[in-house]
């Protein structure tokens, strides 16, 4: 692995980890629950971005087919809850 | 004949997933979609869709110069301490009409940075965005519906 | 890295615990989901933290190249995580209904049986 | 009423997760996948129909009663443990064969394919029941 | 006769899925159902019959050698164990026919009964750690929703806590497999107890053994690990208390048997000392709390745990002839259990209620389901010439020679409170008149084809109880050989693994 | 991808936070899914890394319209610099909102 | 005598009949009365009296030294073996038990007359019989012990015949209780004594006895024996039982209260007597028991005034003395013992079946209301008659023999003598109560205009009482037997030659004086019966009110244990469950005294401890968090950190499933969450502090376990088979998914099994409540 590549994807890597626990204080402080869809939304991109950052560092690309999945169905998870907070819990 | 286009597009998708356009791989993966839509039974019209291709492109990169310059433009507010946000809610009318190009429509704009679909009326005439930087709500408005829309309803129709 | 761990294990455990001795059915529900992810993470580091590669044999290779993870616990876990999810789920639905039938999520209002 | 942009995309999307999820399915053996993730995958997207739509049109698009896809899944993977008995083996034995679909693409066929599978539709079955039932109380306190 | 071991866990698989296919027809999977559990005693019959004749059978899942995949084994005490699931199985199912609402079966009654049984058959067969996780999973599965099924409040309630417990049971059981197979490498129990032998790191083979105990301590319900079960077990439907009764908790026994017979077998003193501490107590609290109820199976639920702690006193003295005891008391047991929660599924049906307060008469209106249930009431005391005295003597001769006096004194007085209970049972449901108002009916009430499935298998199982009894030189031999084989496991190692390392 | 995060925090309201969020998200996947791909050099691994940007650029914005609009419909306050609201306006002049 | 007895064969089966049979004729009866009514119970009479035939034919053989063994395998293992034998004490007790309960069975023809459980009874006292049969013909100790317990059980029904009175449920409860506890410590005893000789059978015993009285154990062997003999023979303080037992039908009486079941104890101590009679303690603590009962019979027995208190408090005293002359064990008092018993048995079944008779046909069982009665049952009143003067000890009678033994032995111990004599004279006017005023004191009105009871009821009394007579004139038909089993109990053999003149000696002097003393109670009986109802009240104080005490007090402590254990809160029992594991687990920790002995860990990583340290805070905030979405999204986080860790040691199935299984849980508990109400704060402070600090200690212990099993590794790990196999035998490069459908595809066809009920189960659950309607 040729240096650039290694420093390159390790900052990127604590930047995303340093994005995870962003989006984690968005998702403790809120303040309205979508502030915190949101941020968990963003948490799942951000591990995308580790799994793609993870399969260079480790030069197995195995890990995208983690990747496309996510990407396809992380977001059922968010549009799950939209559709909670819009419709209010019944009691 | 939508549905046999998009057969086809899963067929290539499955064919890309499977690492490499071959014979095999495309008669399995649209083996494989149609099943898929068989058992969806997705109605469709008919269009050309290879003649498409061309404004297909074309739009992609019209979409590509939009979201980079907008996403500049939000990243620039992130970075530096003052707001320059103006935010703000406006109403779009549509020309789109079908549930298709209403829904991509809506996507693109919410892609775009800066811009967020929040909701279609009911009579599936306007659309609401919410929109970060509002200097002029009819500037806005038109660039979306020249930009995108027009672009968008080429490629569509 | 396995102290940490194994401290991340005990930190998922205890809260797990604490959650489920809650008396709020969602609470409970909670717990047993973080009780589960520190099982899962449990077995993964028992069975030992390797650097090596993901336990996916090249293609054409006969046996992989080099290091690899043990895939063994990475199988049990994955068991283990579809039968908490079962688990997860049959419980939520049962919570759902005792809520419904009982009209409280208080757990400790839930002594009939025992008297 | 939920959003037609939603609907729109659930109509796209569904087949694209489904195409995913028999990828992740078939490619299981020899790829990260497998009838778990396959199947969560393939729920998925019902479920995101379902979100989309109403539980009432993701059970018609699954055509058949979520519960008769679980027996389903139980039978093929029951089958295909079955399979090495019938030929005088122990219970799960894998038995492999080759099908040429075209002269340079051989597919190679085991019973423990068939048994991922089952695993599959066992998958998206229960999660699909589970996730419906849930659904139609709503429909029913609503 | 190898081949055979996968068939107790893939018929019931196979009822099981028949069952849901064809779940809206109702008739047909009452057959299903008979027929199925019919088959499998035959099968575990034919099983037992081989085990005793050619020794340990082992089948080499997928043909991959122990330990590289999944084992079946099947010494004396699997097989025996078999064969009683086997007849809990056709007894219960049978029993089933009569008592069993439509509304219940068309949610998946006879689906479940079978998913239950395969657990159950899988926890007896399996020689992989891990692989008895996963049946423990299967059987707890089924029984949860058994459990629930129907949806009272009491069954609610009860199951909450029943999920709950054997969850958390579930879990530590898991981290054992996990932390295990961290320090051992291998999931084979016969592997395990070659790798474990070696003299090294004995402390930690010790905590890791106090997971297994509190994990199979919960199923088991020992003290002080078994609450869910007096909260549940009185909640459902007769026949799923029944079966439970009779088998869930016993697999349990069986698991803590093994594992402590064929993994932590290396520091006895220490893990079979806590074991037989916590067996006292489970013996004492658990006929305790049955004297404090007012309920038939309030009570019997609470003599579960008391006779849970002689199955597990055997393997605390860890003697041939304690274990002994214990394979013993487990066969008398899951017999006497079975047929009292039957018999109390009877009393309901006459009585209308399985309070003590509330009913009474029935020996007047029904003199026979007296006699069938004083069978099972005083073998489950001990008292001779019935099953359960000889398994109690078994363990008491034991304890007394081997100095255990406390053990012996509990043992002997848990007995004593034991035919209390029973002796309640009999004074207020059987010999007290009727209470006003709300005569008992007699036996005649209940159509002929109903009473034949209510009654056949309560018969069967109190003549078992009775055989049990005569012929408890021969059972005492079986459990005697089925000890010798637990507490050399040699035939067992060398049977999975083919060779056996010197230890 | 970072620059999305600081936003999330930073973003005086949850729409101005989503615009971070969704969008900028996306774009720095993407960009992380692009090195993958040419890190690899190869179409077996290219394709699948580029469909991963397919899936996000298809997804997201269907979750952040979801979210925007239930933010929306709940009532979640606009910032105080807001300018414009036409929906608000809209919705006045009809009867409210059909539930669910 | 110890050596191997040599067997009959012709008799092998009969033994085992007599001790076995009854049951199966019993099991016969609801059929025999189906045929023949209630004649039935004639039928089922020619059971116990062929064996009483069989016994008198075996006499001479038995009385000659031989008796008659039967041996079969039964557990050899635990020293269980059937083995039954038959010697002189086994003769007189089996010619007693079937004898009388041929006659009993006869009695019960009339005096259940009518009785729909007629039948019933006639099985229960077959059933009890053939188990009496079995105590004193067992050689083998457990066996004797298998018999022991279902006499008890066997008495249980008998005594609770009229099970829908509660006073009859409630003696019965007691009298099993007491002899069934007894019968615990017996066996223990029992099985120690087998232990210390060497041997369970009872020859074998009597022969190993020195190792017995040897044994450390010897003390607490004898104890529990004791308390197992005294419990069913109803000595103090274990007496109270019996008297409650006269709940029980009065043929159930006169069988199980005088002649037999509480003579088993009796049986056992002189049984035992060859093997522990020489010890010092057995002498002075069976000698002392007894005198204790003798008297405290006696006494009580004098202040009765309903007829079958008054036999009971009387047999009590009978066997005081009995067991007292086994305490003493000297030959002339083995003698006493042997003729004391005959005659009792003899006197006391006909007075309890003549109570019997007088309750049935008058409706009244207070003596003090009875007279006259001769007029009206003349039968009746000489065999009453008859065993009176017996149980008074009047010349001609056997009772008379039996107690001028007992003088003869006694008047070298005068205390013992002294306590005879008192209760000598209680005896009699019992024996005025019970046998001879309500026939011959002024006819009084009853409540049932009296008649003479039919044959079936008198011929018993009459028969016994002609007994108690001949016997009493010519005593020495009763030598033999009485030899045989004073043999028995010696141990060796001895020669008895009963007389009824041994000339003018001091036993003669006692007996008389002793008439004298009871004649002049009589006179005074009123003025003793107020002594009596004077300290009655002490009875408050007795052994009945303690074990009414002691049943109530067990009760409540069962109750309070189970609502302190049971107490319905799954918090309790989660907490209940994780301290017992941490101190296990810590237990065992602390045993082994090991230091953390890490492995070649790897090395930290710091993306690692990053995301650790983000796992840790996103647990703690869904612990906090106040909201139920807020809990679930940071679930969600740790899910997601999780699959991160799996990223990153190299396990992309993992992650891929993880995150996918947590989007999917999302929606799980986000669909089921908006039925639940949120959050409500319930606990209070200290019960949040308690929760926490066991859940912090509990996750301590986990991380110590984990930390601890890291340092080692015993063996390679299995799995390198699977990365040299998977690819040429498994067809797959994907490892994991080869060992999920492959090498341990069984896993997954359970797993999906679970999968599949908890889908189906979710779905019943939520369904079958739809149907059943009923609340919203
Ligand atoms: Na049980
Ligand atoms: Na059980």
């Amino acid at each position: 692995m040729s240096p650039v590549l290694e420093w390159g994807s390790t900052i990127s890597l604590y930047m995303l980890l340093v994005s995870m626990a962003l989006a984690f204080v968005r998702v403790i402080r809120g303040p309205s629950l979508p502030d915190r869809i949101i941020a968990l939304d963003l948490i799942a991109s951000v591990v995308v971005g580790i799994l793609c950052i993870h399969a260079i560092r480790s030069d197995e690309y195995v890990y995208l087919t983690a990747g496309i999945a996510l990407a396809l169905i992380a977001f059922i998870g968010t549009v799950a809850l939209a559709l909670f907070i819009r419709r209010g819990a019944p009691h | 004949m939508t549905t046999f286009l998009f057969n086809i597009a899963l067929a290539l998708l499955w064919s890309v997933l499977n690492g490499g356009i071959n014979d095999a791989n495309l008669l399995v993966g649209f083996l494989v979609g149609y099943i898929i839509l068989g058992t969806m039974r997705v109605s469709g019209r008919q269009t050309s869709y290879f003649a498409k291709v061309s404004q297909a492109v074309r739009f992609t990169l019209v979409f590509l110069k939009e979201l980079l310059v907008s996403s500049v433009r939000v990243a620039y507010d992130v970075i530096t301490p003052a707001d320059h946000a103006r935010p703000g809610v406006i109403a779009v009318p549509l020309d789109a009409e079908t549930d298709s190009e209403i829904a991509l429509l809506a996507n693109v704009i919410t892609l775009t940075p800066g811009t967020l679909s929040l909701d279609v009326s009911p009579d599936r005439k306007t659309l609401y965005i919410h929109a970060m930087f509002i200097d002029d709500p009819d500037a806005l408005r038109r660039e979306i519906k020249e930009g995108l829309e027009k672009r968008l309803l080429e490629l569509m129709r | 890295m396995e102290a940490i761990l194994a401290v991340v294990i005990g930190v998922l455990y205890a809260t797990g615990l604490y959650l489920m001795m809650r008396r709020n059915i969602a609470k409970f529900i909670i717990g047993l989901a973080l009780l589960s992810h520190g099982a899962n993470l449990l077995i993964f580091t028992a069975g030992g933290l390797s650097r090596g590669k993901a336990p996916i044999i090249p293609e054409g290779a006969e046996a992989p190249a080099g290091l690899i993870a043990d895939p063994l616990p990475q199988a049990l876990i994955l068991t283990a995580i579809v039968i908490s999810f079962a688990l997860l789920a049959f419980a939520l639905v049962l919570f759902l209904r005792t809520h419904q039938e009982i009209r409280t999520d208080d757990m400790e209002r839930l002594r009939s049986t025992d008297r | 009423m939920t959003s037609l942009i939603l609907r729109t995309a659930a109509r796209y999307l569904f087949p694209i997760i489904m195409l995913f999820s028999i990828y992740a399915l078939l490619r299981g053996h020899n790829e990260p996948g497998g009838g778990f993730v396959g199947g969560l995958a393939a729920a998925s997207a019902y479920i995101l129909y379902a979100l989309a739509y109403d539980v009432a049109a993701a059970r018609h698009l699954l055509r058949i009663d979520s519960r008769t896809v679980i027996a389903l899944g139980l039978v093929i993977a029951l089958g295909s443990a079955l399979v090495s008995v019938a030929l005088g083996q122990p219970f799960m034995t894998g038995t492999w064969g080759e099908l040429a679909i075209t002269s340079t693409y051989k597919l190679k066929l085991g019973t423990p394919l068939f048994f991922d599978i089952g695993v599959y539709l066992v998958v998206l079955g229960v999660t699909v029941t589970i996730l419906f039932a849930l659904s139609d109380q709503e429909t029913e306190a609503g | 006769m190898n081949a055979w071991l996968i068939a107790p866990v893939a018929l019931p698989l196979f009822a099981a899925i028949l069952s849901l296919a064809l779940r809206t027809r109702v008739r047909f999977q009452r057959i299903v159902s008979v027929c199925a559990n019919a088959a499998a005693l035959s099968i575990a019959l034919a099983l037992f019959n081989a085990v005793r004749t050619d020794g340990v059978l082992v089948l080499q899942l997928g043909s991959w050698p122990a330990p590289f995949g999944i084992t079946f084994v099947a010494d004396l005490f699997s097989a025996i164990m078999l064969v009683l699931s086997g007849l809990m199985g056709l007894a219960v199912a049978v029993y089933g026919l009569a008592t069993m609402d439509e509304a219940r079966e068309r949610h998946g009654y006879h689906m479940l009964f079978h998913v239950l049984m395969m657990g159950v058959n899988g926890a007896f067969l399996t020689g992989d750690l891990f692989n008895l996780y996963v049946w423990f999973e299967v059987m707890l599965m089924a029984s949860f929703v058994l459990l629930s099924l129907g949806g009272e409040r009491a069954q609610l309630e009860g199951a909450i806590k029943y999920v709950a417990l054997n969850f958390l049971s579930s879990a530590l059981f898991l981290a054992g497999v996990g932390i295990l197979y961290g320090i051992s490498g291998t999931l084979n129990m016969a592997d395990l107890s070659q790798v474990l032998a070696q003299p090294a790191h004995q402390g930690i083979i010790n905590m890791i053994s106090m997971l297994f105990l509190v994990a199979f301590g919960i199923k088991a319900a020992l003290f002080p690990l078994f609450f869910w079960l007096p909260a549940s077990y009185h909640t459902p439907p007769h026949p799923v208390s029944a079966i439970f009764a009779g088998l869930l908790t016993k697999v349990g026994v069986y698991a803590l048997i093994r594992v402590f017979t064929l993994v932590f077998r290396q520091d006895v003193a220490f893990t079979h000392q806590i074991i037989l501490i916590l067996a006292a107590f489970t013996m004492v609290t658990g006929v305790l709390g049955a004297a404090a109820q007012m309920d038939i199976r309030r009570i019997l639920s609470f003599h579960i745990v008391s006779q849970i702690g002689y199955m597990v006193m055997g393997l605390g003295l860890f003697t041939e002839l304690a274990l002994a005891g214990s394979v013993f008391y487990i066969m008398h047991h899951i017999i006497v259990k079975t047929n009292l929660f039957l018999v109390a599924g009877v009393v309901q049906r006459l009585a209308g209620s399985n309070e003590l307060k509330k009913i009474g008469g029935v020996y007047r209106a029904a003199p026979w389901l007296a006699v069938l249930f004083l069978v099972p009431a005083l073998s489950l005391a001990g008292i001779p010439p019935l099953s359960g005295f000889f398994a109690k003597l078994t363990l008491i001769v034991d304890a007394l020679r081997g100095g255990s006096w406390a053990m012996a004194a509990v043992a002997l007085s848990v007995g004593l409170l034991t035919l209390f209970s029973m002796t309640k049972i009999w004074n207020e449901v059987f010999w007290k008149p009727a209470p006003e108002g709300k005569p008992t009916l007699p036996l005649a009430a209940i159509p002929v084809r109903e009473r034949i499935a209510l009654l056949l298998p309560i018969i069967v199982l109190a003549t078992c109880t009775v055989c049990i009894g005569l012929g408890s030189g021969w059972m005492f031999d079986l459990a005697r050989q089925t000890a010798e084989q637990l507490l050399d496991p040699r035939d067992y190692v060398t049977a999975v693994l083919g060779v056996t390392e010197a230890p | 991808m970072l620059l999305s995060a600081i936003g999330l925090v930073k973003m005086p309201d949850l729409f101005t936070r989503m615009h971070a969020a969704t969008k900028v998200g996306t774009v720095g996947v993407s960009g992380i899914v692009l090195a993958v791909a040419v890190h690899f050099e190869q179409m077996k691994v290219a394709a699948p890394a580029l469909l991963i940007i397919v899936f996000f650029l298809a997804t997201a914005p269907i979750a952040a319209h979801m979210i925007g609009r239930a933010a929306y419909e709940m009532g979640v306050e606009l910032w105080k610099g807001t300018v414009i609201d036409e929906w608000k306006k809209q919705k006045k002049s009809e009867s409210p909102p059909p539930p669910g | 005598m110890n050596e191997p007895a040599h067997s009959l064969a012709t008799s092998l089966p009969v033994l085992l009949i007599a001790a076995g049979g009854g049951f199966a004729v019993a099991a016969l009866i609801p059929w025999l009365r189906w045929l023949l009514g209630e004649r039935s119970t004639l039928a089922a009479a020619l059971f116990p009296l062929a064996i009483t035939a069989w016994l008198a034919a075996q006499a001479p053989a038995v009385f000659g030294g031989q008796p008659v063994a039967f041996r079969l395998p039964w557990i050899s293992d635990l020293g269980l073996d059937l083995a039954l034998r038959l010697d002189g004490l086994g003769l007189l007790f089996g010619l007693l038990i079937a004898g009388i309960g041929t006659l009993v069975v006869l009695y019960t023809r009339g005096y259940l007359h009518g009785h729909p459980d007629q039948h019933r009874f006639v099985m229960f006292t077959l059933m009890f019989m053939s188990s009496m049969l079995g105590v004193v013909f067992s050689e083998n100790v457990l066996l004797l012990f298998i018999f022991w317990e279902l006499t008890s059980f066997t008495s249980y029904l008998m005594i609770g015949f009229h099970h829908d009175q509660e006073a009859s449920r409630k003696a019965a409860l007691q009298a099993l209780l007491v002899t069934g506890a007894g019968g615990l410590f017996l066996l223990a005893g029992l099985i120690m004594a087998g232990h210390a000789a060497g041997s369970f059978d009872l020859s074998g015993i009597i022969a190993g006895r020195d190792q017995v009285l040897a044994s450390p154990l010897f003390p607490w062997i004898l104890g529990l024996i004791l308390i197992g003999a005294f419990t069913k023979s109803a000595q103090v303080p274990f007496h109270f039982w019996l008297p409650n037992a006269m709940q029980a039908p009065t043929p159930a009486s006169a069988y199980l209260h005088s002649s037999t079941m509480v003579k088993a104890g009796v049986y056992l101590l002189a049984r035992l007597h060859p093997a522990f009679g020489s010890s010092e303690l057995w002498q002075l603590v069976v000698t002392g028991f007894g005198a204790a009962t003798l008297l405290t019979g006696a006494l009580m027995a004098s202040g009765q005034v309903y007829l079958k208190r008054l036999l009971a408090y009387t047999t009590v005293g009978a066997l005081g003395a009995m067991v007292m002359g086994l305490g003493i064990g000297t030959d002339a008092a083995l003698k006493a013992v042997a003729a004391f018993l005959l005659a009792h048995a003899a006197y006391k079944a006909a007075l309890f079946l003549v109570a019997g008779i007088i309750d049935h046909e008058t409706g009244e069982k207070n003596v003090t209301k009875l007279g006259g009665l001769i007029q009206v049952m003349p039968r009746t009143g000489t065999a009453a008659l008859v065993a009176a003067a017996s149980m008074a000890g009047l010349p001609f009678t056997f009772g008379f023999i039996g107690k001028e033994l007992f003088y003869t032995e006694l008047a070298a111990r005068p205390l013992l003598a002294a306590g005879f004599f008192i209760a000598g004279a209680c005896f009699m006017l019992v024996a005025w109560q019970t046998g001879i005023r309500p026939f011959f004191a002024t006819r009084t009105e009853t409540p049932k205009h009296p008649h003479e009871a039919p044959w079936s009821m008198t011929f018993g009394p009459l028969l016994l009482g002609l007994v108690s007579l001949t016997l009493g004139i010519v005593p020495g038909l009763a030598d033999g037997l009485a030899g045989a089993a004073a043999s028995a109990m010696r141990g060796h053999p001895l020669e008895v030659h009963l007389h009824l003149w041994h000339g003018l000696n001091l036993p003669l002097l006692l007996s008389a004086l002793t008439l004298a003393v009871g004649a002049a109670m009589i006179a005074t009986a009123s003025g003793w019966r107020s002594v009596a109802e004077a300290l009655a009240p002490a009875a408050r104080f007795g052994p009945d009110r303690l074990y009414d005490a002691k049943l109530k007090g067990l009760v409540a402590f069962a109750g309070w244990q189970t609502r302190f254990l049971q107490n319905g809160s799954l918090r309790r029992y989660l907490l209940v469950t994780v301290i017992t594991l941490c101190a296990l687990v810590v237990v065992s920790f602390a045993r082994a005294d090991m230091a953390l002995a890490f492995r070649a860990l790897s090395p930290v990583n710091l993306p690692m401890a990053l995301l650790s340290v983000l796992v840790i805070l996103s647990a703690i905030a869904a612990t906090l968090s106040t909201s139920r979405l807020g809990a679930v999204a940071a679930m969600g986080v740790v899910g997601f950190s999780v699959a991160v860790f799996f990223i990153f040691f190299g396990a992309p199935d993992l992650a891929m499933t993880q995150l996918v299984v947590e989007t999917l849980s999302v929606v799980l508990l986000v669909s089921a969450f908006y039925y639940l109400p949120p959050f409500a704060k319930r606990s209070t402070w200290r019960g949040r502090a308690r929760d926490l600090t066991v859940s912090v200690f509990a996750g301590a212990v986990v991380t110590l376990l984990v930390l601890v099993a890291s340092g080692v590794q015993l063996r390679d790990p299995i799995s390198s088979y699977y990365a040299e196999t998977s690819v040429p035998m498994g067809h797959g490069r994907n490892i994991v998914n080869v060992i999920l459908v492959d090498y341990r595809g069984l896993d997954t066809l359970g797993e999906i099994t679970v999968l599949a009920v908890a889908g189906l189960g979710s779905l019943a659950l939520l369904k079958l409540r739809a149907k059943a309607g009923g609340k919203p």
